[in-house]
């Protein structure tokens, strides 16, 4: 397989085409459109969930190939593609990709035609323009992952906003128009002092060879000079963005709304792509390059404070949500503050643990919301009290569920213990406080998962109604398929994705936590050296 | 002609005559009667202009603030028959008139504070012979120029505004 | 290169594939069947028809329809689910075959890597053949083969019936993970995954509410337990550096023994035990567990899982015996839950949560003899408790079984599993009889039944520790070693005492005096059909001869004979054991008489019973006056469930309600921060607008200001 | 004899500014804006006495604009003559932005209809 990829040059166009394919599909659809007279109500557009459908397939195939090509033993930069784009401002079109962001996109490849699939039938108006949002969102988003100019990557991060946006504002649920706008001022607020940040770091760091200011990446981790105080701000205005993203404790306020109210695909995207992008600008932007701010006493331990407030408290108030849309926004505010103890505890085993929550959570939890469109569509409510008893009714859907929630809750054997165990593990050595607390979040997550299930599924079947709810149709036991397949696979065999990972996760350790001091100083960094 | 005691005092007279019809102006409740007030006090002005060696400027100004702008007000008030004072006073309450009394003399005592600065020694007069219109003529066409193109154009939309809005809809 | 390599161990990995290929099978076969049923599943329109059995034991619905269903697949399903547990049980008995006598090492085999996290935590999935894992695999195996056949008959006609065996596969596979797991991870694998089990057997009739709170009550309280044993592998991990058990026993040598670490770790590791095998603290789920059928209580929550926490305790028997005030802790919550549960027992009518009290005290028995440093004891406890304990359970089932189709016939909605609706089935069951008064004299400590042998043991490695032993050296919250030792033997003897009450009069108001079911029931009262009390004989036989297992040294019998059991374990917890005595072998002095006094007790208990109660004065259950003062209090088992419930449960939903989720979320961040800046900054913008009187003079006049203030700037500057 | 001319200009022009803000009719508040304007070109010439003739020109510049500005200016007060028949400023209030609970169509305002109720809020039809 790697001498056939090595035989096309795989490597050089992937990052690229991963970029162009969807837009190509959106460009595609939208000029399909042009041409028809007809309105574009669902029957009058069948071909766009199609368009939309394939293009992700193609999108996932081609990514797929990076599974093999990918060499597990160097830090530097994969498939790397480099082109002057603004060459005044020393920006460029900077694309590749490491242990940490190929387990990302390969997600996003991954859930993009789920997430299409699963709201088939859902959209039914204005549908053209709605797959041809998705794809432009795909590209903002796998954008955000390859990006290694910091310009690039702040205009794939707005480039994936506004989508998003729209897709909650037009095809949402009752209070979608406040759900829409909570959700994109909350983001956009953060990201406009990322913005700042990063331009001070444009202006502070000179490219050796061009001599003149630059965003690249690895220019800025080498040559960016400023002061611990400065370091400071940056961080926290870095942090600032990052966090409302993840979302952690005091931020996460739009998720529940920005979820209960997107369509089912808006919100597996939302759920298991776009809550990644916080975690991974720490991983990738706010530790590496300020580690002495990010490491001073007091921020840590806030940070890791919000961190376990984040795990307890999602799990607390998920245990007493009426809707179940929301119950599964609010213990994603759990997991991720998993990720977060995992990325600030600094041990190998935390961060691959980090890391490994952070695809399992795209997984577990975006297969939860699959399942939620599925019902909904059967029965348009999402409160827990409307149903109850129907796992003799829908035995197949109760089967799933069980299993995808035993795989949220973290049961050994399916993908989430994998995650939680080493984030507790490497946690744990460097701070068993935090983790003796962290670790009580995994009883409240088996609380309120399982007294949900037991409402949904178990107890009387006493509404008539629930009696006459069709079990999954083929298209939806394809989905169901892959999301069992996949979690049963991380779950027994995560090796070969924690073997790709080591190296960039060691690295990143290494980075943080060895040279504080040298950042300050302008002196040329010495672990960055990708 | 030096500043004989006879300029000073026509000087001074032509001042004074100016203030006073323009309080007289202000104070008029027919509209007709403050236009004609306001009338004379522009000739006066035209005459210290005139005495402070501006001639062109003072003919300019009769000829085209008194003549023109003024003859327009009235011609205006005219045609919507201000002329007789209306039932209601259009003079704002007691209580405004004083408030606005205050702040013109507060106004007045900054701008006289302001004025208290050392001027420097008049120009000479012009000799005689050159004519009124040549000190202009240097600043006029070449240090101002683009001013003086853009101040055509500007009443040129004038004159397109002022029948645009003044013309009776169909 | 190890004996075992090459031989039939290397099969060890088929152990735990083979149930689940049953469960793979079962459970495709039981989606199969309801997928097709279509949405109108008859049984689903039985919904009034549970009403009836409220809450109890119902082999859900005895509806005519099932009948046509036992098609083919019925057949299938009957014949794989005990197949596959047979096939282990016989892997099981070559691998002990296969096993040399001295084993001293374990045959530990990987398969491939699991979690591998650079170079100091490389977890794998390996299996660990050695004389303890064997010992558990052979009786996990053996019970559940005959469990698995008595359920053919009695869970025959449920419409449940594959997705029950796919279920009791599932168990029996994670818990041969639990028992062959070589690293605490992988036995942790095991460890949630017949909690998980046990959750979906007790909720196997969902459609009652209450049996769907008490699966989800069960998996809940074992999480709680699993969190003790996440802490306890994450500070053994930072401390000693592997988590496999072998590494671990080398390296908690450099850990300082008796110190707080190692009795932190065993504190947390006696957390997840009690989670897991229903001591003190977490022990209110195996009573609710009764709500599940009979057999699953009894494989389940008899015989094999609830004795998880005993295993773990023996397994890290390199721990445990390092750190003396931990072994202490788990002695004393194992004596007062041994004695608490009794007296529970004492008052319960219904025959399923008297054994589920029964099964609690027991395995408190348990906990001491683990505890006190006797491990062998505490395992031969276990095996013959397995044997008595699952026969007195699938006897109630046969119990229960009649006493359904009694009252089925007759449509009568009386309750099937309360004894005060049963008495004088001596006459309609012999045979149930018989074996019922066996297991009876057996749980008791009568001699020669396998119960005395191991009871005995247990007290009597109480008493010899007590003597001499780190136990008795150090002191437990202030008070010396021995002291507590002697009361955890008094404790003891009380339990043992009052076993004997509850059981004898479990089976006075079950088999003795007139029968109180019904006239017109008792035409259809008779013995249960052979497929349930065939295994009810074999683990009659069992609990008769068990006690040869491990015969004590008083008797004097010729060498091959006494302590089978230490000989075959001494490999695994022998040094453990001796560290605790000293060093030296422990003998319990004047052991004869411990012995006789403990005969005497357990006599007395059956005595006593005998003499106090009265079962003709019994009433059927429909026309029993309420109990009242201290009977009341047992029966209602000390109200411990009201108690957790009112001061943990109610109020951390409250809080979480009221306070966090409406008051920080949705008051705080919501309301204040972020619709709060939103209305402020309208606020704002209506005060802005008010200045747009559109009055021409107020514009002028705001002119005037500003010119005031500039000319004043310069004026002042 | 400047700053006597000075002198007079800022009587003037106060003059000027206090005639704005006492009259309300629309005409007379323009020519005090004139009497203001001529105040000031009496300073550029008094200026002009000093610096120069580019004061002057000044002048000129101010005189064309004031032309300007009273051309539109009175076309504007025709248009609001013919439309509510009064100059008084009081009543006309176009420039003000409308309370928000007014439905965009009815925003045309015209003073001539009766007030419908004492509570009006003056601003337009629709109010409470």
């Amino acid at each position: 397989m790697r001498e056939f990829l090595a035989s096309i040059h795989y490597g050089a166009w992937v990052l690229p085409a991963l970029l162009l394919i969807p837009l190509a599909g959106a460009l595609i659809i939208v000029l399909q459109s042009a041409f028809s007279r007809d309105d574009s109500s669902l029957a009058a557009a069948p071909s766009a969930r199609w368009i939309a459908l394939i293009t992700f397939l193609l999108e996932f195939a081609v990514s797929l190939g990076m599974w093999w090509a990918f060499d597990p033993g160097t830090v530097a930069w994969q498939f790397r593609v480099t082109h002057w784009w603004i060459p005044a401002w020393g920006a460029s079109f900077d694309v590749g990709v490491d242990g940490i962001s190929l387990f990302m996109v390969l997600l996003t490849t991954f859930l993009m035609p789920l997430s299409v699939l699963g709201g088939w039938t859902s959209v039914r108006e204005k549908v053209r323009s709605y797959y041809a949002l998705l794809l432009i969102l795909t590209t903002g988003m796998i954008g955000v992952f390859l990006a290694l100019d910091l310009l690039f990557f702040y205009v794939m991060w707005e480039v994936m906003l506004i989508p998003m946006y729209f897709i909650i504002g037009i095809w949402g649920g009752e209070r979608r128009i406040y759900a829409s706008i909570k959700f994109f001022i909350y983001t956009f607020l953060g990201s406009l002092l990322m913005l700042v940040a990063i331009l001070y770091l444009w202006l502070h760091s000179v490219d050796t060879v061009t001599l003149s200011n630059s965003f690249s990446y690895d220019t800025i981790m080498q040559h960016a000079a400023f002061t611990s105080r400065a370091a400071l701000w940056l961080f926290g205005a870095f942090f600032l963005a990052f966090a409302v993203k993840v979302p952690m404790f005091p931020f996460h306020t739009w998720l529940p709304d920005a979820h209960t109210e997107a369509p089912t695909a808006g919100s597996v995207i939302l759920a298991g792509i776009m809550l990644k992008m916080g975690t991974y600008g720490f991983l990738r932007f706010a530790l590496p390059l300020f580690p002495g701010a990010a490491l001073t006493p007091w921020v840590r331990d806030t940070i890791l404070t919000l961190a376990v407030i984040g795990i307890i408290y999602g799990a607390l108030v998920a245990m007493v949500q009426p809707d179940f849309k929301r119950l599964v926004a609010y213990s994603s505010v759990s997991h991720l503050g998993f990720v977060m103890l995992g990325i600030y505890a600094l041990t190998l085993q935390s961060v691959q643990g980090a890391l490994m929550v952070m695809i399992n959570h795209g997984i577990s939890t975006g297969a939860l919301f699959l399942l939620i469109g599925m019902i909904y569509e059967r029965k348009h409510t999402r409160l827990i009290d409307a149903y109850g008893g129907i796992a003799r009714v829908v035995p197949m859907f109760a089967v799933v569920l069980t299993l995808v929630s035993l795989s949220s809750i973290g049961l050994p054997g399916t993908n989430g213990f994998v995650g939680e165990f080493l984030v507790l593990v490497g946690s744990f050595k460097t701070h068993p406080w935090f983790t003796l607390f962290a670790t009580s979040g995994v009883i409240f997550a088996a609380c309120y998962l399982l007294w949900a299930i037991q409402r949904i599924l178990f107890n009387k079947l006493d509404k008539p109604e629930n009696a006459l709810l069709r079990d999954l149709n083929a298209r939806e036991l394809v989905i169901v398929a892959v999301v069992t397949v996949a979690i049963l696979w991380i779950g027994i065999y995560p090796a070969p994705v924690l073997r790709r990972m080591e190296r960039s996760a060691q690295n990143f350790v290494q980075v943080v936590t060895s040279s504080p001091g040298a950042r300050l100083a302008s002196a040329p960094e010495t672990g960055g050296s990708r | 002609m030096p500043n004989g005691f006879v300029y000073e005092f026509l000087f001074y007279l032509f001042g004074l005559t100016a203030i006073v019809s323009a309080a007289i102006f202000v104070t008029r409740r027919n509209a007709v009667a403050a236009a004609l007030w306001l009338v004379n006090t522009m000739f006066c002005l035209a005459a210290l202009y005139i005495m402070m060696d501006a001639q062109f400027v003072g003919a300019i100004q009769v000829l085209v603030y008194a003549g023109a702008i003024m003859v327009v007000f009235l011609f205006v008030v005219m045609l919507l028959n201000l002329g007789l004072p209306p039932s209601v006073a259009d003079i704002k309450s007691k209580g405004a008139r004083i408030i606005a009394l205050v702040a013109g003399l507060a106004m007045l005592a900054e701008l006289l504070v302001l004025a208290r600065q050392k001027l420097p020694a008049e120009l000479p007069w012009l000799p005689r012979e050159t004519s009124v219109t040549t000190p202009i003529t240097e600043p006029l066409f070449r240090t101002y120029l683009l001013p003086f193109e853009i101040t055509s154009v500007l009443l040129l939309v004038a004159i397109v505004g002022a029948v645009v809005l003044a013309k009776r809809r169909s | 290169m190890h004996p075992l390599a090459g031989s039939i161990a290397e099969l060890v990995w088929l152990l735990p594939i083979l149930p689940l290929i049953g469960f793979v099978i079962n459970g495709a076969i039981s989606l199969f069947t309801s997928f097709h049923a279509g949405p109108a599943d008859p049984s689903a329109a039985h919904g009034e028809h549970d009403v009836a059995h409220a809450g109890h034991e119902a082999p859900d619905t005895h509806d005519e329809h099932a009948a046509p269903k036992r098609a083919p697949l019925h057949a299938i399903v009957t014949i794989v689910g005990p197949l596959v547990l047979l096939l282990a049980f016989g892997l099981g008995v070559a691998i002990f075959v296969a096993m040399p006598s001295h084993m001293a090492t374990p045959f530990v085999k990987t398969f491939f890597a699991w979690m591998p996290v650079g170079t100091d935590l490389p977890i794998h999935w390996a299996f660990q053949v050695d004389q303890l894992s064997v010992m558990m695999v052979l009786f996990v195996t053996g019970v559940s083969a005959l469990i698995h056949i008595f359920s053919v008959g009695y869970m025959g006609d449920d419409p449940g019936y594959a997705r029950y065996f796919a279920f009791l596969n599932l168990f029996v596979a994670f818990m041969l993970v639990l028992v062959l797991g070589a690293s605490y991870p992988v036995m942790f694998v095991g460890w949630e995954g017949v909690g998980l089990v046990s959750y979906l057997l007790i909720g196997f009739w969902f459609n009652d509410k209450a049996n769907a709170d008490a699966g989800t009550k069960a998996f809940i309280v074992n999480r709680i337990g699993d969190f003790g044993f996440l802490i306890a592998m994450f500070l053994i991990w930072s401390n000693v550096g592997t988590l496999d058990f072998s590494g671990v026993a080398a390296g908690v040598g450099s850990l300082p023994a008796g110190g707080p670490l190692l009795t932190t770790i065993c504190l947390f590791m006696l957390l997840a035990c009690t989670g897991k095998s229903a001591q003190i603290p977490l022990y209110v789920w195996l009573p609710d567990a009764m709500a599940g059928p009979t057999p699953v209580s009894a494989l389940i929550h008899a015989a094999t899982m609830v004795t998880a926490g005993v295993y773990l305790v023996a397994r890290s028997s390199f721990l445990f015996s390092l750190s003396p005030v931990a072994c202490l802790t788990v002695a004393v919550i194992g004596a007062v839950t041994a004695l608490f549960a009794a007296t529970i027992g004492l008052k319960q009518w219904d025959i399923k949560k008297l054994l589920a009290y029964s099964t609690v005290s027991k395995i408190g028995y348990m906990f001491i003899g683990v505890g006190v440093g006797a491990y062998v004891a505490g395992l031969f406890h276990v095996i013959t408790h397995s044997f008595f304990k699952a026969l007195l359970f699938l006897g109630a089932g046969s119990v229960i079984f009649g006493m359904h189709a009694a009252y089925h016939h007759t449509h009568s909605t009386e309750d099937a599993q309360d004894m005060r609706n049963m008495g004088g089935l001596r006459a309609y069951m012999p045979l149930t009889f018989v074996m019922m008064w066996i297991a009876t004299l057996a749980i008791s400590g009568i001699p020669i039944f396998a119960g005395f042998f191991s009871k005995d043991e247990i007290l009597g490695s109480v008493i010899a520790r007590a003597a001499d032993s780190t136990l008795a050296d150090v002191h437990w919250l202030g008070i010396p070693g021995s002291a507590v030792l002697y009361a955890v033997y008094v404790l003891a003897l009380a339990g043992a005492f009052l076993t004997a009450l509850y059981m004898t009069r479990m089976m006075l108001y079950t088999f003795h005096g007139p029968n109180r079911t019904g006239v017109e029931e008792q035409a259809h009262l008779h013995e249960a059909p052979p497929l349930l009390t065939f295994p009810v004989v074999v683990l009659g036989v069992l609990s008769v001869l068990g006690g040869i297992i491990n015969l004590p040294a008083f008797l004097h019998l010729p060498a091959g004979w006494t302590g089978a059991l230490d000989q075959w374990l001494a490999p695994v917890v022998g040094d453990a054991t001796l560290h605790v005595t000293h060093g030296v072998a422990a003998e319990t002095p004047h052991e004869v008489a411990l012995v006789g006094l403990a005969i005497v007790v357990a006599i007395a208990g059956i005595v006593t019973a005998f003499v106090k109660l009265k079962p003709a004065a019994l009433v059927p259950k429909r026309d029993a006056q309420p109990a009242t003062g201290f009977e009341r209090v047992l029966e209602n088992k000390y109200y411990v469930d009201e108690l957790y419930d009112r001061t943990v449960v109610t109020p951390v939903v409250a809080v979480s309600r009221s306070f966090l989720w409406k008051g920080i979320d949705a008051g705080l961040i919501d309301g204040v921060l972020v619709n709060g800046s939103a209305w402020f900054m309208r606020g704002l913008a209506r005060s802005g607008s008010w200045l747009q009187t559109g009055q021409v003079g107020a514009y002028a006049w705001a002119i005037v200001i500003g010119v005031l203030a500039v000319l004043g700037a310069f004026t002042l500057r | 004899m400047v700053p006597e001319a000075l002198f007079f200009s800022a009587i003037l022009f106060v003059i000027g500014v206090v005639g704005v803000l006492t009259r309300r009719n629309a005409i007379i508040i323009f020519m005090c804006v004139e009497l203001m304007l001529n105040a000031v070109n009496l300073s550029f010439i008094g200026f002009s006495r000093l610096y120069g003739a580019s004061g002057q020109v000044f002048v000129i510049f101010v005189m064309s604009v004031a032309a300007a500005e009273a051309a539109v200016g009175l076309a504007i007060i025709i248009a609001i003559f013919r439309h509510h028949e009064t100059v008084d400023l009081k009543n006309i209030n176009l420039l003000k932005g409308w309370c928000s609970n007014c439905p965009w169509p009815n925003r045309v305002e015209c003073i001539r209809l009766p007030a419908p109720s004492p509570s009006w809020c003056g601003c337009c039809r629709y109010c409470r």
